[in-house]
């Protein structure tokens, strides 16, 4: 690598190409994205990073971890992975990390473990060593290895998916049958199992965004069922008759809070078609 | 005799549609600059239908158009091919299963949305067999889902009078980890008998 | 020639089944007294194969047994009959599934050495999902990781019958750019005859 290369300075804008939608990312194809290199602004990508010009995040983010990056390095200018130009190679992944790190990709911690792992081999290939002769064994050699390793399944994932599989490739065949009386055999499946999956799913979902995951009592739940599947049968009820008196006080407040959801939700209409006349409830 | 790859692809889609197909159906396959004439398709229907005189399985001609049937008379062979035993289930059922019970009325891609992955089509159709989910009504979106929810054989099957005797979802989710096996093994008791 | 009606079954129960079927299958189809010999269906099985060669769809034994499938080459034109598109796999999920797939049993932790980065549980949970992989058994170490193993249901969908039927595993050696475009190209041609 030669000595002037340049040192890539976070973007004025680090926005500029973060959250684009994929017809935006589409539409910046052909377009070089712009890299600013010392506060200059780069007509043109710095050649020893080979960036592709189009969207880079894209691009960052195509990387299955470091070592996809690392192999990707090293393929892309058919370098000898078996004996790699560690000083070249620790500098190229050093800016990518940086770049990473300045357009706020998520940068998994393993990122920085090899970045770590490969100045620490750059070091002791540096060091001039007093028993060349016994001590000789590459600091590289693991480096290869785990590399090597990798890309054979990195191939084999690729082999996999050019297998001719079903839905894609291969489609099952079925043909109708004289009715045999399909029965139908339940699975067992107990109460904790069920309510173990219910938790897992809330405490993954919780994981994800802001779910209001369900505050409301389930009686209500059940009741817009309930609700719903007497519109089918008949496209309109009376307000009135949806509530059963004699379910009280609590009854009615549910079956009120069913409705008003399900109206919210623009599941059923509440209409009063002429004033004075009964309030009825339509499926929308 | 008509040219082999036109014929193969009238069979295999035959095999492949799951339902009957009409001569429409036939024909919108191909490019519109390829599609056969209607006669074709029939006459190439007519020569299936002899090949397949002799086998196990024949092409008939039902309302909705054309299918594949096995012959009637092999209907007593096929029986054993029913399973016996109570079939396996997986979590993502499960899941589904759950979500519909406390989320009702629901629709698939809502559910999809809350399991942060997609439910199969595998999955909606078991529940349906199993008579423990039902079609409560559409959603006025595009697309018109369905909106689910959970039937009285599901509540029978949990031995629950209503949704009510579901722990709420607060009680499920927060601190509760001894709670539940609590929560559990009484359940437990009261199901058992029935399984 | 073996008799008519025993091929017809067998035939109509491939075509009934909806899944793979064994040897043990359609020997248990018949009565006690008249189960036919596994010999028999073998040739019933192998004629069935001849027979189907050249029409539309083709008969193939796979993990769990012999299945009708449409023939590769005539997906293209039936896609259009199928309501949902076939889904698309991640790199991470594709490289996660062909480490198990080569290296089971296997630790999560142990296919995350491997490829550098960890493994979501998303998507153990997704392969879980779809019955690809599945515990074989926990090893005896701390925490008592469970040890990842591919299932017949993953060898059924990648239409393969065991595992030796994968594609060798190649090694890569020094500026491997074009000698894994080489392979590939390779690899292609050697699947490609056997449709």
């Amino acid at each position: 690598m030669n000595s002037n290369s340049s040192t890539i300075s976070p973007p004025l804008n680090p926005h500029r190409w973060g959250g684009s939608t994929p017809s935006q990312r589409e539409g910046a194809r052909g377009r070089v994205p712009s890299v600013i290199v010392q506060g200059t602004e780069l007509e043109t990508l710095p050649t020893d990073l080979y960036i592709p010009p189009d969207a880079l995040q894209v691009f960052l983010e195509g990387f299955e971890g470091p070592l996809d990056l690392l192999l990707y390095l090293i393929q892309h200018q058919n370098l000898d992975i078996l004996n790699i130009p560690i000083a070249e190679v620790t500098q190229q992944y050093l800016k990518y990390v940086d770049i990473m790190q300045e357009m706020d990709l998520d940068l998994a911690a393993e990122y920085l473990a090899i970045a770590a792992m490969l100045m620490e081999i750059k070091s002791r290939l540096l060091l001039p060593t007093a028993n060349e002769s016994k001590d000789s064994e590459d600091p590289r050699a693991k480096l290869v290895q785990q590399l090597r390793e990798y890309a054979q399944y990195k191939q084999a994932a690729q082999d996999l998916d050019n297998l001719p599989r079903l839905e894609r490739d291969i489609l099952p065949v079925s043909v109708e049958q004289h009715e045999i009386p399909k029965e139908i055999i339940l699975p067992q499946i107990t109460w904790s199992a069920l309510l173990e999956a219910m938790r897992d799913v809330m405490e993954r979902a919780n994981l994800f965004t802001s779910h209001h995951i369900m505050s409301e009592p389930l009686s209500v739940r059940e009741r817009m069922s309930f609700i719903l599947e007497r519109l089918t049968e008949s496209k309109t009820i009376n307000f009135i008759d949806c509530f059963t008196l004699e379910e009280g006080r609590g009854g009615v407040v549910v079956t009120l809070l069913a409705l008003l959801e399900l109206t919210k939700e623009s599941l059923v209409q509440i209409v009063q078609p002429k004033p004075y006349e009964m309030i009825q409830v339509i499926s929308s | 005799m008509t040219d082999l790859p036109l014929k193969s692809i009238i069979e295999a889609a035959l095999f492949a549609a799951g339902k009957p197909l009409t001569i429409d159906h036939f024909i919108a396959i191909f490019a519109e600059t390829s599609q056969p004439e209607r006669s074709v398709v029939r006459t190439v229907l007519r020569e299936l239908r002899e090949e397949y005189a002799e086998r196990g399985i024949e092409l008939v001609e039902v309302a909705s158009g054309y299918r594949f049937q096995t012959k009637q008379n092999l209907t007593p062979w096929l029986k054993g091919l029913q399973p016996e035993r109570s079939p396996r289930y997986s979590r993502a059922l499960l899941e589904t299963l759950a979500i519909i019970a406390y989320r009702q009325p629901i629709t698939r891609g809502e559910i999809e949305n809350i399991r942060g992955i997609s439910v199969s089509s595998d999955i909606i159709r078991k529940l349906h067999d199993y008579k423990w989910i039902r079609v409560l009504a559409h959603r006025d979106t595009p697309g018109k889902p369905a909106l689910y929810g959970t039937s009285r054989e599901f509540l029978n099957y949990f031995n629950l009078k209503n949704l009510n005797g579901l722990p709420p979802l607060t009680e499920l989710m927060a601190n509760a980890q001894e709670e539940l096996f609590e929560t559990e093994e009484k359940k437990e008791e009261e199901i058992n008998p029935k399984n």
